[in-house]
């Protein structure tokens, strides 16, 4: 059975299957709708999923030898972080969450740079004017909001500017997510929400997130269209992203997003995904992996011979080394930064606390 | 409201007698539009209706809905959308219709507004004013007469502040506007319609600073905001008593103008704080336990507290009894152990 | 051009068109999905109506001689004040917003033990559990949150209750209602949420709350089935709350319906809606009057004679008396009450303040 | 503590020497859970996972879902169900991951969780624990290591409690949740796998009791939570210095406990306020202010306050220089004025 609905609605309903362009198995879907991103792009998806997924590894052995606090995989999600950067002209914003170091790292950010937060350095060790790149956030579902405001900003400034923001499925319960949708509708702001679905907050599983027919089906109740990807495909995730970015930039407003896609490593490496889930679903998954398909379509096709395969596996090697390298050491801390940057100028209060620091230190060198 | 905006000339600062608290603020608002692009006002109701106290009253018809705009009515996503306009080089001035309704942006103020400096080594500064209603003594039922100011004096980060009288509510929330951190703007409603005879100017005691609104010398009433008014009558009342009373006006809660204050509360060695907000755990502890801590061996007596109960605000046939009432401040100078007081030793 | 959606999320689709059973015009729609409510209940929808327009006409009036500190007015909303309050049963409960006096009243509270807090007199004047109607709440949105828990509560406990929550249009922008929905569909809760879109929220009008093609549209995104309804017609209110709370009853879970409806009055007797709405939008919404509309059906289906009108008026006015009457005076206040139920015992730094007010009070009466 | 657990025989409250205060508070629930039908625990990850601290491992499988379950990430829809929960008779004990992420519930805890009792002049009454793990020391990134119990003390009609010893943990927690009034249970997040040999049992000091954790007769030092340890640390170190310490462990931080921490201050003449949190507008200033009103003149110095600096929390690598230290601690006793000590008028 199927019920009609009025084309206002219409217009505003994901599909009832996931857009995928690319088959698990390698092979072209069916769908032309959105067409099939440049052979040029396929391959720099690939590179960007493959160097990803190298730094991603990288950082998780990174926590074993104590060089990083903690961190999130989003090894398994490479389609989403890359496919969706790369669909972002300079002009546009990223507004990461801390699973989202690879994603931030694709937009150009330094990696000892985007790493300082989880080395427990510095909150966010980047200028997030740099890359046009916000702090990655922690604080689940508050990013959103920001976007709609940068975006809204540009709006009012005149700036052909969008903002991408990125959700976990357990962030879209929060109510920051739904009323950054109901503003981002209200104002056409150009913004793009994409939900990375990976099926699991922390333990929780999405069954007990919502009883949504689908996450993408909460546009409509704020005006936005929305749009249910296969978010291991990458080049889907990015026809999808880049639609809706061109349209975001056209005066077409906001588009919500939803990408099906795993968590294949636990919460964090402090996480015990044992306690919560089977290896079965973990198995199931890894037969979807984003970069084994685009590499075999790519193969397939001709696109990715083996001496182009082996220059993009050098390049995260040497990425990886090279990431090894500039974490090996601690960086300098200075603890006058502790001070420095709570106010434009630090108030008196601030200054003799600073002094009292001081004296402790040079009386701990003098005594030790 | 619309005439005092009306009769100022843009961004100039001439006399304006008699004018309102709404009034000084309404053209501080206007002056900061026509003075800085980058300055936006809003949030509920503040278009076509003015805002509930009509401090927003006219800029919408002045500055076009792209400067001065209704939202949605949800109070984080105000917040939370200022502070990505400010990121992308906007100054918000937003208001939240009662203190009450601040609390749903609790989160977006704290873990956003007060720490996004902080945490990218000032690269991302957010000049964004939140302005908040706040206290009661307007008769106005649950929800609309809380007095939040300790949740936002507690946020490192945050600069607090609040006027006690039209001509110092132009000038701070200007100052305010044109400060690089973000400001709680706190505006005492009962003393919105409360005129002056002034000219507004921006000139005068820089935002961070307290001020002597009356000079005497046996104690010292340090307070801010709604109740600076009962202060100053109690001072007048005071006289009658034979004590010579001393009013500081904070102005800045946040960070705390010691050098001010102490100096008066070393003069006097008296001191009582008087807020409105329940005295456990209110922003009067920081005031007492910083003076003392500074100024101990010049107090003749304990620095008292007259502030709300211990109790959620009252409704208001009862508010009169929670408010500090000039009675109530005379019997805490009173309890400022005069009998004992050694005429030897001060300073 | 119409859109065909998978039968998951049609049936979480409200219809395109409001449901309507009575017209403007007091002739009845041709729909019967649901079926019209028996004369009886029609009966006792007209009276619950007429009897609460002149209680709220009333409490306006007490504004103006200061018996009242201040009332919001529901005035042109008693089709869904009346309808969804007599669809409840005894063991169900009320969460109504400040503006719901009406509702309030219909389940039987005491007017002036209801009017306590528009007085000035206490916050809440009744005990909720006597009638099951929470306090009326300000704080937008948090009472779907309330309803939702003692929901999921009554469920946990194998009891047969069913919680409505009463929200306006603006408040569905406010967080906690998504959240509401949300935690809702995941337990299958037993609620009900009636928004009652009354185009306003103070001065800002639904056009910048939102940018849904209609607030039930909001639904489908947590799961729940949602109703678009004439929010001017008492039988269809009365008879889409009466389907939701069965269907709640019976293990169906919750319910969304937004009830389209005007209110006619300023938001509250110190608001000016000149400044922002036309008298023309209003005279419209006069002709749509819920009260005019079922009388006239009633009249012309000759289930409401003139004996049978002039009792419910007679009732009404009486009513309207007994209030003016028992609010001519003040309640006498107690000052304990601001220390006695601030914690189940006073802690003694409360005790130690009542006893300063006190002694106040005594200084007062001695000197004074 | 899953140990822990089946080692302990339902209700019983037997010795289980050595335990982890997240065991003990384990126990706590579980015993409280079999104690009392009405109770139900829920929060995020707090059923198959046990809670990312693992304070409720073990629970949902003992108890059932309908007992102790997970929810959908939001902390305003969990505290605003609790409500509901609560005034429908059941016994909420609800988990806020870290106490940065309870800030979205912060409408619903402070307008209707603290108000609900007193807007329906006691009908309602919201028997609801909150736990909240707080401060740091633990390595935490952002918005891990908050303490935030000024905003919670500053607000009236909740209760505020923090365990300084697992033994505590499992009374006050116990007590908490058979308490009528709403409690906010800060559970200090580095004092988790603090070991103690002690047999858990409910009786002892009542929840609204402070405790003298180390007689002294020179100087009190004032804490809770987290820094009890440190208190107790400083005291022995102290002893080095010839100062004898006294410690007191707040445990109910709102209401205060004015009798027992009265007594200890006009008995020493001295004391120092200890907490994490900033010391600007911290919980410490009304220690402070309202010891400083009740013992004013058994004071030989100012009563000091060593607090976080007043900054958001810093980074890991950083967070040594913010907390409280044994050394820090002991500089401020120093600064106590000792030269100056008149051996006359000492109570
Ligand atoms: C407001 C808030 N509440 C709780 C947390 C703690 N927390 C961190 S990650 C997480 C799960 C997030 O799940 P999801 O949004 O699906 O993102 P994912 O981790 O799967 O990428 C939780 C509960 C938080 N960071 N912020
Ligand atoms: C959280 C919160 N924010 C703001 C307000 C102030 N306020 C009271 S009523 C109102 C408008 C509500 O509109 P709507 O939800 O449509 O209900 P209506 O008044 O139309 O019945 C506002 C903004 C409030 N009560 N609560
Ligand atoms: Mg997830
Ligand atoms: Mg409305």
């Amino acid at each position: 059975m199927t019920t009609a609905v009025p084309p206002a609605v219409a217009g505003l309903l994901p599909t009832a299957n996931p857009v995928g362009l690319i088959a698990p198995d390698g092979t072209r879907t069916g769908c032309d709708d959105p067409s099939l991103p440049d052979v040029d792009i396929l391959r720099e998806l690939y590179r960007g999923m493959v160097v990803g997924r190298r730094l991603d590894a990288q950082c998780t052995a990174l926590t074993k030898q104590g060089r990083l606090a903690v961190y999130p995989s989003s090894r398994g999600q490479e389609a989403c972080e890359v496919g969706a950067v790369l669909a972002l002209r300079d002009q546009d914003w990223l507004f990461p969450t801390y699973r989202d170091s690879v994603a931030v790292l694709q937009r150009g950010v330094d990696p000892v740079e985007a790493l300082s937060l989880l080395r427990g350095d510095w909150h966010c060790g980047y200028d997030p004017y740099r890359h046009r790149v916000a702090p990655q956030c922690t604080p689940l579902a508050t990013n959103a909001l920001h976007a709609v405001g940068l975006a809204c900003a540009a709006v009012l400034k005149g700036e052909d500017t969008v903002a991408l923001v990125l959700l976990g499925d357990g962030a879209t319960s929060e109510g920051d997510t739904s009323e950054a949708l109901n503003v981002a509708g209200v104002r056409r702001a150009p913004v793009v929400f994409l939900v990375q679905n990976n099926g699991y907050a922390i333990s929780v599983p999405l069954a007990k997130q919502t009883a949504a027919p689908a996450l993408a089906y909460r546009g409509v109740g704020y005006g936005l269209p929305s749009v249910l990807v296969d978010g291991n495909d990458a080049a889907a995730v990015h026809a999808v992203v880049r639609a809706a970015v061109d349209r975001a930039a056209t005066g077409g407003g906001p588009t919500l997003i939803e990408a099906l896609t795993y968590r294949v490593e636990p919460h964090t490496n402090a996480d015990d995904a044992g306690r919560y889930r089977d290896e079965a679903e973990v198995a199931y998954w890894l037969q979807r992996d984003p970069i084994v398909r685009l590499g075999a379509y790519l193969r397939t096709t001709g696109a990715l011979d083996p001496a182009a395969q082996a220059a993009i596996e050098a390049e995260a090697e040497a990425a990886a080394a090279d990431l090894r390298a500039r974490t090996a050491e601690d960086a300098p801390l200075d603890v006058d930064d502790l001070f420095a940057f709570v106010y434009a100028d630090a108030p008196p209060t601030l200054l003799a606390q600073r002094a009292l620091l001081h004296a402790e230190l040079a009386d701990g060198e003098a005594g030790g | 409201m619309t005439g005092v905006l009306e009769r100022r000339a843009e961004g100039s600062a001439g006399p304006t007698p008699p004018v309102t608290m709404a009034g000084a603020l309404n053209a501080a608002l206007a002056d900061s539009l026509a003075a800085d692009d980058r300055v936006v006002v809003f949030g509920e109701d503040v278009g076509v209706l003015g805002g509930v106290f009509r401090v927003t009253d006219g800029l919408a018809r002045r500055f076009g809905e792209n400067r001065v705009f209704d939202t949605p009515l949800a109070e984080s996503a105000i917040v939370g959308t200022a502070i990505g306009m400010a990121m992308n080089g906007l100054v918000p001035v937003v208001e939240m219709q009662f203190d009450a309704f601040a609390y749903p942006a609790f989160e977006q103020v704290v873990s956003h507004l007060a720490k996004m400096r902080n945490r990218t080594r000032g690269s991302v500064q957010l000049p964004i004013v939140i302005r908040i209603p706040y206290g009661g003594g307007i008769g106005g039922v649950e929800h609309h007469s809380d007095s939040s100011e300790a949740y936002y004096t507690a946020t490192p980060g945050l600069r607090v502040v609040t006027p006690g009288t039209p001509a110092d509510a132009y000038r701070l929330l200007r100052q305010a506007i044109s400060c690089p951190d973000p400001v709680v703007f706190l505006e005492p409603k009962r003393r919105y319609w409360a005129k002056e005879t002034t000219s507004l100017s921006v000139d005068g005691p820089g935002i961070d600073r307290a001020v002597i609104r009356r000079s005497g010398r046996d104690v010292t009433l340090i307070t801010y905001g709604g109740t600076v008014a009962t202060a100053l009558d109690t001072a007048e009342a005071a006289g009658g008593e034979g004590w010579d009373v001393e009013v500081v006006d904070l102005r800045s809660l946040a960070p705390f103008d010691d050098a001010t204050v102490t100096e008066s509360v070393r003069r006097t060695g008296r001191a009582v704080v008087v807020h409105e907000a329940p005295s456990f755990g209110g922003y009067g502890a920081e005031v007492v336990a910083r003076l003392t801590e500074q100024c101990f061996h010049h107090l003749e007596a304990p620095i008292l507290r007259v502030a709300g109960f211990d109790i959620p605000y009252p409704p208001p046939k009862l508010e009169q009894h929670h408010l500090p009432s000039v009675d109530r401040i005379l019997d805490a100078i009173a309890r400022l152990q005069w009998d004992d007081r050694p005429e030897v030793g001060r300073a």
